[in-house]
Order: C-alpha cells, then sequence, then structure tokens
C-alpha cells in the first residue's frame, strides 16, 4: 500500500493538487461574481445583492443551484455536436490555463514528499499559456454559430475577430518582458525580476524594471497594452462586444441556459483570474515582496497579520449590528476565524513553527494580494467604462496597441543589447 | 510497450481520426473542426519528439489564428452543407482511387525499417528553442525578413481582395 | 598659409556647377533674387578663384601646372583622369570665359528679369560655365570632350530655352545634331590619336609627337588624317563650313545666351582646340593650309551673308561666323597665337555687340528688324556709344582691341608663302565686316526712325544691364593694347607670352625678313587694313544715311546675287534636300517599314500566332473544373514518386514473385 | 522511444488523405484545409527528421511552412470571399469560368 503510494507519488500528488485547484478556483469564481455585482452595485449606488446570507454571501450557491435546477432547453435547428462541445471547450481550456501558473516559490514537505504550489512548471510555460488563449477562440465563436441564431452568429463573428486581433497586441506586449527574463517559464521570468536596484523589490518588477544593472526600459507600456488587450481576449467590458446585450441580447450565448451557461460563465471568470495571474507574474514580480529582503524589513512579514485581524474584528463588530440572527450568528464567528488566524501568525514572531508557516505564505500573500488588485480593475472598467463601438474596437487593436507594444519591443530589445554590452 | 510509443499512438489515431473525419464531413465547419483535431494531436507529437517550441507555434499560428480565419470565414460565408455534384467525370472516377494510391505508395515506400534514417539516437535535442531563435537570425536570416515582408504583401492582398471597391 | 587655389583648381569649374545644381533643384519657386545671388555669386567667386590661380602661376614663373585631382577611366594602358592643367593658352581662356561670363550674367539678371524659367535660364547657364571651364582646364583630350559635349548640351538647353516656340526648339535641336557629326569626326581623331600615341594626355601626347617627322603637302598620314579629324570637330563647333548652318538659327535663344555661347566662348572652343593641338596641326601642312582655307572662305562666305541681313542677331551671327574664319585663318597660317589674340578681342566685342544688339531690342521691346528701328542713337546713349566702340573695334580701327588681332592674322596670312591670296580674301572680308556692321549701326541708330511711337515707346535698359556694356566696351578699347608695342618696335606682348606654348609660330613668317623690313610691312598691311575699313564705313554711310533708296534699287539692279546672298546661298534647303530628305525616306522606307515592320514585328506576331494555334489545340485539357486539375496534380505526384523510386519498386516487385 | 519511420509513415498517410481530401472535396473552403493538412503532415515529417539527426534546421523549416502557411490562408480566404460574393457558390465545381 505504502509502496504503491511511494511509487506513484507523483500521479496521486498531481491528482490532488488538480482537485485542490479546481476546488479553489470554482468558489473564487463563485465569490468573484459576488464581488463583482457588490462593486458595480456600488459604483452605481445600489446595494447588490444582499438579500441571501449576510451581505448577500449566499448568494453565489443560491446561483449555483439555480443553474443546476434549471430547465435546459435545446433550440431547435441547432448543430447539436457543436452545440453541446462549445461550452465544454470554453471551460475546458480556460481552466486548463490555470495548471501551469505557479502560485509560490517553496514547496511543502509532506511525507517527504516535495509539493510544489504548481501543478506543472514547463519551461515553455508562457507559450501554453497563450496556446490556450489562442484556442479558447473555438468555444465562444462555435457556441455562435452552432445557436442557429443571428445574434449568437453575430456575436461568435465579432468574438473570434477581436480575439485574432487582440491576439497579436497581448503576444507582442509581452515580448519585451521575454527579451529581458531570456525564458519562457514562469517561474524564470518572477526570478529574474528578483534583482532590484539596491535590492528593493517593487524596482525590479518589469514595470519599473532598475535592475542592478540598471535602469532597463520600464514594462509600463507593455503592462498597458497587455491589460488591455487581454481584457478584450477576455471579452470582458468595455470590450463585451460579443455578449453586448443592449445589441445582441446576449451574444453567443443568448441560446445557452442553465449549466451550460454557467460554463461560459465560469470560463470566463476563470480567464479573468488567469489573466490577473499571468499579468502579476510578467509586469508585477509575481510573489515578490516590493520591499527589501534585508533584516530591517522583516517586519513587513506580518503585513499578513496586521492586515487581517483589523479587518477581523471590524467582520466582528459589523456581524453584532447586523439585523439577521444568521448573520448575527455567522459574521462574528468568521471575523473570530480571520481574527485567530492573523494573531496566529503575527504569534509567529516568537513561537518557532508559526514561524515558518507566515514565511511560507509571504509569497502567496503578496501574489494573491496583486490578483485581487487587477481583478478590482477588471470590475472597475466593467462599472466604469462604455462599451465600444465595433470600429473603434478594431481601431484601437490594430492602430494603437499594435504598433505601441511592438515600439515597446524594438525600444526594449535596443536597451537591453546596449545594458548587455555595457 | 513503454508509454512513449503509448501516447504515440494515441496521438497518430487521433490524427488519422480527423484526418479522416475532415474527408468525410459534409459540413465544412465539422471538416474544420476534425482539422483543427489534427493540428493538436501534431503538436502533442511535436511535444513527445521534445520540439516544444515548434508544438506550441503549431497551436497558436495554426490553431488559433489560421484555422480561426476558416471558422471565421465559414461562418461569415454562411456556408451550409457541400452540394454533391458530379460535373468532372475524372475526378469522379479516376479521383479517389488515385489518391488512395498516392496514399499506398507513399506509407509503402516510407515503411522501411532499414532506411537511412537514424531512430532517433538521442532524445531529445538540448535547447531546441535558443538554437531555433539564433538560428533564425544567424544562418536564416534573409528568408526571416523575406517571410516578414511576404507576410505584409499577403495582407495588402487580403485587404484589396475582401474590401468591396467604392462606388 | 592657406592652400593655393592652383592645388585645387577643381574649385574653378566646381562652383558654377553647384550654383547650377542650387538653382536647378531648389530655385523654382524662389523669388530672381535668391536665384541671382546664388548664380551670380557662383560664377563671380569662380572669376575670383580664376585671378588667384592666374596671380599663383605667373608667381610660380609661368611653368605649366597640372594636377592630377582623380582616375576616371582606366582601362588597361589608357588613362584619362580627371587632371586640370595651366598653361598660357589656359589663362587667356580661363579669364576670357570666367570674366565676359560673369558680365553677362549681370547683364542677364537684368535682360531676363520678366521671362519665365528664371531659374532655370541661370541654372543652364552655370552648367555652361562649369562644362566651358572643364573644356579650357582638361588637360587630356578625353575630359575636354566631356566639357566640348557639355557645352554642345547647355547651348542646345538654352537655344531652346522657349521650347514652346517651334522655330526655338528646332534650332536646338538644329544645333545638337549638326554637332554630333563635329563630334563624330572629334572621336575618331581623338581615337587615332590614341591609337598612334598611346596617350590623349596633353603633355605626354605632345612630347611623343614633337619628335616625328612633318608631312608635307598632300601627304595623309596620321597627323593629317588625325588633325583634319579634329578640325571637323572644330568645324562643327565653331561653326566653319560646312556645318556653320546651325549658328545663325541658335540666335532664337535669348540675346545673352548668343552673346556667352553663341559669340563670346564656345564657339571659339573649335579654335582653342586647334590652337591646344597646334603641334599636331604643324606637323601636316595639308591641315594647315584646310584649315586655313577654310577659315578664310568661311570668313567670306559668312561676311557676304551678313551684308544682306535684316534682323539684328542674324547680322551679328553671321559676322560671329566669319570672325571665327578669321581665327582659323589665323591659326591655318601659323599664327596661333594671333588667332588666340584675335579669339579673346573678339570676345569682348562680339559679347559686347550682341549685349548692346540685346538692350536694343530691349528697348524696342522685343522688335528684331533693323529696317523697324531707326534713329535710336538719341534715345538710348549708352547703348549706341558702347555698341559703336564695338563695331569699331570689329571693324579693325585703331587703337581698338580688333584692328591689333586683326592685324595681327592679316600680317601672318601674307607672310606665309603663297598666302597673298588668303590675304586678299581677308582684307575683303574685313570691308565687307566694317560695311555691314556700320550699315548696322546707321539702320539701327541713325536716319529717320522706321517705327511707330504709339506701340513702341523706346527706353534705356536698367543699369544692370548697361555695366556690362560700360566694362566691355572699356575692354573691346585697351583689349589688344598689349600688342601695340610692335608698332613702334617693342615686342608683341601678346605674342610673348604665348610663345612659351607656340614657340616661335608666329614668327616662322617673319624669319624671312629682317626686323626692320619686317616692321616696315607690318605698318603698312596695318594701313591698308585701316584704309579697307574707311572704305566700308563710307559706302555703308553713303548707302543707308546719305541716300537711302539706293540700297533698294541695287539689290533690284542685282536681284539674282541678292536673293542668293539673302536666302543664305540656300545652304539650308541644299542640305535639306541633299541629306535630311535621303535619310528621312531611308528610315520610313526601309528602317521602319520593312524591317522594323516586317522583320521584327513580323517575327513576334509570328512567334504570337503560333502560341494562339498551339494554345487552341493543347486548351482541350482545360475543362475549367479544378477538381480534374486536383486529379492531374496527383497524377503527376504519383509518376514523380514512381520515377524517384524506381529502383526501390523493382526491387521490391522483384522480391514479391 | 518512437522510431522515426513511425513519424514518416504517419505523415505520409496524412499527407495521401490531404491528397484525397483535395481530389474528393467540393467546397472550396474545405479544399483549402486539405491543403494545409497536407502542409501540416509535411511539418510532421520535418520535425521527424529534425529529431532524428539531431539537428534544429528541420523545426525552422518547419516555422517557415507555418508563415507561409498563414500568408496563403490569408490570401486565399479573401479570394474565397471574392468568390461567394460574385458566384453565389463556393462549390468548386461551380467556379469554372476558366476554360473555352
Amino acid at each position: 500500500m505504502i509502496s504503491f503510494l511511494q511509487q506513484n507519488a507523483f500521479w496521486i500528488i498531481t491528482i490532488v493538487k488538480i482537485a485542490l485547484l479546481l476546488f479553489i478556483v470554482l468558489t473564487v469564481n463563485a465569490y468573484l461574481t459576488w464581488f463583482e455585482r457588490k462593486v458595480v452595485a456600488h459604483i452605481q449606488s445600489r446595494w447588490g445583492p444582499h438579500r441571501v446570507g449576510p451581505h448577500g454571501l449566499l448568494q453565489p450557491a443560491a446561483d449555483g443551484l439555480k443553474f443546476l435546477f434549471k430547465e435546459d432547453p435545446t433550440p431547435a435547428g441547432v448543430d447539436r455536436f457543436v452545440y453541446y462541445l462549445a461550452p465544454f471547450l470554453a471551460l475546458m481550456l480556460s481552466l486548463t490555463a490555470l495548471a501551469v501558473i505557479p502560485f509560490g516559490p517553496d514547496p511543502i514537505n509532506v511525507f517527504g514528499q516535495k509539493i510544489y504550489l504548481w501543478i506543472t512548471n514547463p519551461d515553455i510555460g508562457l507559450l501554453v499559456l497563450f496556446a490556450i488563449t489562442a484556442l479558447s477562440v473555438y468555444g465562444i465563436a462555435l457556441a455562435g454559430w452552432a445557436s442557429n441564431s443571428k445574434y449568437s452568429l453575430l456575436g461568435g463573428l465579432r468574438s473570434s475577430a477581436q480575439m485574432i486581433s487582440y491576439e497579436l497586441a497581448l503576444t507582442m506586449s509581452v515580448v519585451g518582458v521575454l527579451l529581458m527574463a531570456n525564458t519562457f517559464s514562469l517561474q524564470g521570468i518572477i526570478e529574474q525580476q528578483s534583482n532590484a536596484k539596491w535590492g528593493v523589490g517593487i524596482l525590479g518588477w518589469n514595470v519599473l524594471a532598475w535592475t542592478r544593472q540598471g535602469l532597463m526600459w520600464p514594462q509600463i507600456f507593455g503592462f498597458i497594452c497587455f491589460f488591455t488587450s487581454a481584457i478584450a481576449e477576455t471579452n470582458r467590458a468595455p470590450f463585451d462586444l460579443p455578449e453586448a446585450e443592449s445589441e445582441l441580447v446576449a451574444g453567443f450565448h443568448t441560446e445557452y441556459a442553465s449549466f451550460k451557461f454557467a460554463m461560459f460563465f465560469i470560463a470566463e471568470y476563470t480567464a479573468m483570474i488567469t489573466v490577473s495571474c499571468l499579468a502579476t507574474i510578467l509586469f508585477f514580480g509575481g510573489w515578490l515582496s516590493p520591499f527589501p529582503a534585508t533584516s530591517v524589513w522583516t517586519f513587513t512579514h506580518y503585513i499578513p497579520s496586521i492586515t487581517l485581524i483589523p479587518f477581523g474584528l471590524w467582520v466582528i463588530y459589523d456581524g453584532i449590528r447586523y439585523e439577521t440572527i444568521f448573520g448575527k450568528l455567522v459574521l462574528p464567528a468568521v471575523g473570530f476565524a480571520m481574527f485567530a488566524i492573523g494573531a496566529a501568525l503575527l504569534a509567529g514572531a516568537w513561537i518557532a513553527p508559526l514561524h515558518t508557516v507566515n514565511e511560507f505564505i509571504q509569497p502567496v500573500f503578496w501574489f494573491t494580494a496583486k490578483i485581487l488588485v487587477f481583478l478590482f480593475f477588471y470590475v472597475w472598467a466593467r462599472g466604469t467604462l462604455p462599451r465600444l463601438r465595433y470600429d473603434q474596437l478594431m481601431n484601437v487593436g490594430w492602430k494603437v496597441l499594435l504598433p505601441v507594444s511592438i515600439a515597446n519591443v524594438i525600444v526594449t530589445a535596443a536597451i537591453v543589447l546596449w545594458r548587455s554590452h555595457a | 510497450m513503454n508509454p512513449a510509443l503509448l501516447i504515440f499512438f494515441v496521438l497518430a489515431g487521433l490524427a488519422l481520426l480527423g484526418a479522416g473525419s475532415l474527408v468525410l464531413q459534409k459540413h465544412p465547419i465539422h471538416s474544420a473542426l476534425s482539422l483543427i483535431v489534427v493540428m493538436v494531436s501534431l503538436a502533442g507529437l511535436y511535444l513527445l519528439m521534445g520540439a516544444e517550441f515548434v508544438a506550441m507555434v503549431q497551436i497558436i499560428v495554426y490553431g488559433g489564428a489560421i484555422m480561426v480565419l476558416f471558422i471565421f470565414v465559414i461562418m461569415l460565408l454562411n456556408a451550409g452543407e457541400e452540394e454533391h455534384t458530379d460535373l468532372s467525370k475524372l475526378a469522379k472516377f479516376a479521383g479517389l482511387p488515385l489518391a488512395l494510391a498516392l496514399t499506398a505508395s507513399l506509407a509503402a515506400l516510407v515503411f522501411k525499417p532499414d532506411a537511412g534514417v537514424p531512430t532517433a539516437a538521442h532524445a531529445f535535442i538540448p535547447k531546441a528553442t535558443e538554437q531555433i531563435s539564433s538560428m533564425l537570425f544567424k544562418e536564416f536570416v534573409y528568408p526571416f525578413e523575406l517571410t516578414s515582408f511576404l507576410i505584409l504583401v499577403a495582407i495588402m492582398g487580403a485587404l484589396v481582395l475582401a474590401q468591396r471597391e467604392k462606388k | 598659409m592657406p592652400t593655393p587655389i592652383l592645388d585645387i583648381l577643381w574649385i574653378v569649374p566646381a562652383l558654377p556647377l553647384l550654383g547650377a545644381a542650387i538653382n536647378g533643384l531648389f530655385g523654382k519657386n524662389w523669388p530672381n533674387k535668391i536665384v541671382n545671388t546664388v548664380a551670380l555669386s557662383a560664377t563671380g567667386l569662380s572669376f575670383v578663384a580664376a585671378l588667384e590661380a592666374v596671380r599663383e602661376f605667373f608667381e610660380q614663373g609661368q611653368k605649366l601646372v597640372h594636377k592630377e585631382f582623380f582616375d576616371w577611366i582606366v582601362a588597361g594602358s589608357f588613362r584619362a583622369g580627371f587632371d586640370l592643367q595651366m598653361d598660357q593658352l589656359t589663362v587667356i581662356m580661363v579669364l576670357v570665359v570666367t570674366g565676359v561670363g560673369f558680365l553677362i550674367h549681370i547683364y542677364s539678371t537684368g535682360y531676363m528679369s520678366h521671362e519665365g524659367g528664371y531659374y532655370r535660364f541661370f541654372s543652364y547657364l552655370n552648367l555652361f560655365m562649369f562644362f566651358m571651364l572643364i573644356l579650357v582646364l582638361a588637360a587630356n583630350y578625353v575630359l575636354l570632350f566631356v566639357g566640348w559635349e557639355g557645352v554642345g548640351l547647355a547651348s542646345y538647353l538654352l537655344i531652346g530655352f522657349y521650347f514652346l516656340k517651334k522655330s526655338a526648339s528646332d534650332a536646338g535641336k538644329k544645333a545638337f545634331i549638326v554637332n554630333r557629326i563635329g563630334d563624330f569626326g572629334f572621336m575618331l581623331g581623338m581615337f587615332l590619336l590614341f591609337k598612334t600615341f598611346g596617350t590623349l594626355d596633353f603633355t605626354q601626347l605632345f612630347a611623343k609627337a614633337e619628335p616625328w617627322s612633318h608631312e608635307s603637302w598632300g601627304v595623309f598620314g596620321t597627323f593629317t588624317v588625325a588633325c583634319l579629324l579634329l578640325f571637323m570637330g572644330a568645324c562643327g563647333k565653331s561653326a566653319q563650313l560646312p556645318l556653320y548652318v546651325w549658328l545663325p538659327d541658335a540666335m532664337e535663344g535669348p540675346t545673352p545666351v548668343s552673346a556667352l555661347i553663341h559669340a563670346a566662348t564656345m564657339v571659339t572652343a573649335g579654335v582653342y582646340v586647334v590652337a591646344r593641338s597646334h603641334i599636331l596641326f604643324s606637323h601636316s601642312e595639308t591641315a594647315m593650309v584646310v584649315v586655313a582655307i577654310v577659315g578664310c572662305a568661311t570668313a567670306f562666305f559668312a561676311a557676304t551673308i551678313g551684308l544682306v541681313q535684316t534682323d539684328i542677331k542674324k547680322v551679328l551671327a553671321y559676322s560671329t561666323v566669319s570672325q571665327l574664319g578669321y581665327m582659323f585663318l589665323g591659326c591655318g597660317v601659323g599664327a596661333f597665337g594671333a588667332g588666340i589674340f584675335h579669339l579673346m578681342t573678339h570676345a569682348f566685342f562680339k559679347a559686347l555687340l550682341f549685349l548692346a544688339a540685346g538692350s536694343v531690342i530691349h528697348a524696342m521691346g522685343g522688335e528684331q528688324d533693323m529696317l523697324h528701328m531707326g534713329g535710336l542713337s538719341k534715345k538710348i546713349k549708352v547703348t549706341y556709344w558702347t555698341m559703336l566702340i564695338a563695331t569699331l573695334a570689329i571693324a579693325g580701327f585703331p587703337p581698338l582691341a580688333g584692328f591689333f588681332s586683326k592685324d595681327a592674322i592679316l600680317g601672318a596670312a601674307f607672310q606665309i608663302p603663297g598666302g597673298h591670296p588668303l590675304y586678299a580674301i581677308g582684307l575683303l572680308t574685313a570691308l565687307l565686316t566694317s560695311f555691314y556692321m556700320f550699315r548696322l549701326i546707321f539702320l539701327t541708330f541713325h536716319g529717320k526712325q522706321r517705327y511707330d511711337e504709339h506701340h513702341v515707346h523706346v527706353h534705356e535698359s536698367p543699369w544692370t544691364m548697361l555695366g556690362p556694356l560700360v566694362v566691355l566696351a572699356i575692354l573691346s578699347v585697351i583689349g589688344g593694347w598689349l600688342a601695340a608695342p610692335s608698332f613702334w618696335g617693342g615686342e608683341d606682348h601678346f605674342a610673348a607670352f604665348l610663345a612659351p606654348i607656340f614657340g616661335g609660330a608666329h614668327a616662322e613668317g617673319e624669319a624671312a625678313l629682317s626686323e626692320a623690313a619686317a616692321h616696315q610691312l607690318e605698318l603698312v598691311l596695318a594701313g591698308v587694313a585701316v584704309f579697307a575699313a574707311l572704305i566700308g564705313l563710307a559706302t555703308a554711310f553713303w548707302l543707308y544715311l546719305r541716300q537711302p533708296g539706293k540700297p533698294a534699287e541695287i539689290a533690284k539692279s542685282l536681284k539674282p546675287i541678292y536673293t542668293t546672298l539673302y536666302n543664305k546661298y540656300c545652304v539650308d534647303e541644299a542640305y535639306g534636300a541633299a541629306i535630311v530628305k535621303p535619310l528621312l525616306s531611308l528610315s520610313t522606307n526601309v528602317l521602319w517599314k520593312i524591317i522594323d515592320v516586317e522583320a521584327i514585328d513580323g517575327t513576334v506576331n509570328g512567334i504570337a500566332h503560333g502560341a494562339t494555334a498551339t494554345g487552341d489545340v493543347t486548351r482541350r485539357t482545360q475543362s475549367g473544373n479544378t477538381r480534374s486539375y486536383a486529379v492531374w496534380v496527383v497524377v503527376g505526384a504519383l509518376t514523380i514518386l514512381i520515377i524517384v523510386f524506381w529502383p526501390a519498386i523493382r526491387a521490391w516487385a522483384g522480391g514479391a514473385q | 522511444m518512437v522510431p522515426t519511420h513511425y513519424y514518416l509513415v504517419l505523415s505520409a498517410v496524412l499527407f495521401g488523405l490531404g491528397a484525397v481530401a483535395f481530389v474528393f472535396k467540393r467546397n472550396i473552403i474545405t479544399i483549402f484545409m486539405s491543403i494545409e493538412l497536407m502542409l501540416n503532415a509535411v511539418n510532421l515529417a520535418f520535425v521527424a527528421f529534425s529529431q532524428a539527426f539531431g539537428k534544429v534546421e528541420g523545426q525552422v523549416f518547419v516555422l517557415f511552412v507555418i508563415v507561409v502557411a498563414a500568408a496563403e490562408a490569408a490570401v486565399g480566404l479573401g479570394i474565397i470571399i471574392l468568390i461567394q460574393r460574385n458566384r453565389q457558390s463556393l462549390n468548386i465545381e461551380k467556379v469554372n469560368l476558366l476554360k473555352l
């Protein structure tokens, strides 16, 4: 038994990791919808979901159930095979993308097995991601075509055109980073950002690119192009033409109901997460802390706890004042849990094992924090920006983003060359 | 039966399946999908051979750009099932057998283990990607630049072709 | 110290080229002022540079300066470099070209100020300066030929300056084509010289040629042939019989152009070439005789035509031709120095004449026919006086420039054995010259006015035009005084100056007589010449002022002669009939209708028809159905496969059974 | 390790199938796709050889082939759109103006 485990440790661990990741991601997705609705609501000065559970916290679960139990009609005259294939394709691809993303540098040791915080870490991680992005057009395009509906077809057409166009800018905008990193491996790219001027972590990030060799070309333009075209790639506002309600009902997924629709939904949100991870890794130093690593700055290691404790306290306070009994019960519990964790991490300053834990979560913390920022950006953009017209969309893609990113590549190449000679 | 061989047979089977259905499918979209299957499984084979860069480019460009273009056009033209005309007697009677003969003869001629081809002496080519890139910019720099020019011309040609002439 | 200009001699021609480039490329929309500045500064600077160069030339003791700037053509033993040289002859030419050129530039700014294509004009003019300077500075025949063709081009461009006027563009073409004939000879001459001496570099060539034996009369050796060929070129360029026809037509160009190119500088290039290669010429008696005769004949011939022309510029044109004849006569009788001397003086007064004529035309508002002028002397004084001076000079009145140079030539002609007929004709020509020149003066400036006030209001030209006139007038007065001392027994400075080049060329005639006798003779000849000039003046005065009716009567009484002269001996028509028509018919009937249409087109069309025929047969395979084509492709692939793998297949088949 | 000639046979068969589709299909777009299929088969052979001989040249050629294929697709699809626009049909047998 043990020996079996020993032999196939790799497979087992991988499978477990996959399961875990799926669980986490799906949950995050669910709460991302909640988060989005809340933020957009507040942007539009509404309340957003607040009925199901305290602060509507159980809304996602309700939605999930609704999706599962809704009737699932198949419109007449659809191309059945493709019609069923499309959502699977979309979901599968967007979930696969997560497999190559490293969430943290150092492994956990369990039963003498090193367990890394990634499912796989190929040398060509970035290329894999792009490959998946490239393929993820099909989900939408096919859905649009198969639904046998004008709206869907238009949505599919739009999305395929849009995604092809922005893929160029997306790829080009990353080349600058690649030039400086000399590798396709995401982990490599992150590590390359770690040699910052004077060891001040934030300077080393590719947006600033102030390395020990001197100031490289800051990838700020690259980042802007990347993020803009990434939003377009994920068909999010203000680039959500494929599903423009005001024009195409719901675009490519007009004809999809219940769980097939949910698949598209999940796919979209997972894509958001992937893009945020990618942006973090490529331009914002992944899991690297923005502060110097010297012993003077060790106090920054307690930022997680210092953020958790007050938040937990606030949640408790808020919970006590909450109208419903349920809220009065649940919220303080959650708040207390947060407070406890924070306190424990803080205690790591004196207690050795907790200390190691605290050290271990640092990268993960930074990584997650950055991702959350980008997710907020997503929501923010959706809440504030108006949707582009189709020709404007194409103009932005071809006449602005592409040239800018190419120029960025050229300049970067020149500077890298110069640095390497100097 | 080592895993590599197993993977090979799986992917090869997929590829053949895709190719076959490309021929047999009636609707262009289905043909396109089966072609995508072929391409992806070929990418898998490249990975199996350690040509990871080519594999990824295969997926990105072929799968992500070219085939999308095909599907886009099919959707744009709203192409339906292909009508089964047989205006060309030659193709009707001689076409299929000849093509099959070509396939068979090709396969038969290549299938010779004792052909001068060494059987993958070394597993992978180390640092293939780096070698490729340096080669692209050293030995093959002129062809490389030429291809960029070709692309440019192709873009312009496509524009000229596809735009409706202004009245 | 700054580098002596001699080390960068190329600057002299380079400056006008620069000017031409600037004006030609950017001048289109510039106001006249800027164009002026560029053109004038270019020419002026190059004039200054030339002066400086000459100063240094004298400073370093008048030794030949020969600079090789870069290799231009190098083929085997042949080398034609961009080499410039400077010797006494060059000095004179360069000063004349740059100086007169500069003056005429100034004049043009006034004369052309109302014309379109102003920048074009000056660009061409500068271009001409460049090529002319190359021509005179060149140190080998090839480079000289560059300048030679270049000035041809410039003159073509400038004659056809008003290219919208058919006559103008025709004149341009005519000049170009006629010159081609001469150049053809010139090139042949060069080839022959190279074949014989293996070099075309002046110094080497002449050094090689010196020791060769002279070729007496009637011997057609290398020298004779080469010289005659070169002279053919000279005839073309310097408008000698029988190639003079283009020059009168060239008057279609703007007057400054006529002054600069077709009077002062370019047309004298032929004389220059003959003088430059005097060593070759003096090796061949025949060539010399031919030169002398042709020159003499031209001089007389042109003068006779000049008698009856009424277009003021035409008269001047023919007088130019005849004066050029004089120069050749001088060269032909071995007095190269005299020829060059006359070249210089002629440059002064003929330029002056043309410019003055231009001023008159300007005053008359474009009128060129002398019969519609008259009595202008009061109206445009400066023009009148300057032109009068020029006329006196050309007519050969002492102590003006023309007198000395003409006298030198006639003297030389008189002194060579068997030269008397030449002298006689020359003298007669001098008489004619003075006659038609004064005829011009009287018709134009005196007598009662034959134009009507209301249409043309006569006005004096601006000083930009008059200034050059005055300067040139002064020059044509004092231009000849270098030679003056020879009359009171002193030595002829001019000849002395040129002596290092032409050796005793001038002296060989005088060698026969003693010093004193020679001096006597010289005075006598001078007297005769002046007398002839006076006769001409008197006749003109009598005919055109005393009784203006006479000329018509005479014309009536001598109708045949008059018409012949008036129609310029119908030379153009003769050429047209003799050469142009046959050529035309040949090219239409043979080259076009037979060779081009029948042979070439026939072949091409034949091929095309063949293609069509085969196409008609083979196109049946083109069913137009792409799938069939696809099948064909597959068939092709199979075949190739089988061919390539044939051995393997056979082995396999063998293994099967 | 997979013997190289397996790959070669596979590529040969794929190429052949491409040829079959080339003569068998009537829809222009599909015929286009069959050409792409043949190109892919050739690419496979290239990569197989490159791996067999341990030289990356083969892979470089594959890249070139892909580029050319992309250009070809761009122009070809443009042409197809034109055909559809002018003849309202994608059936290759209906596009037969090029004959006597």
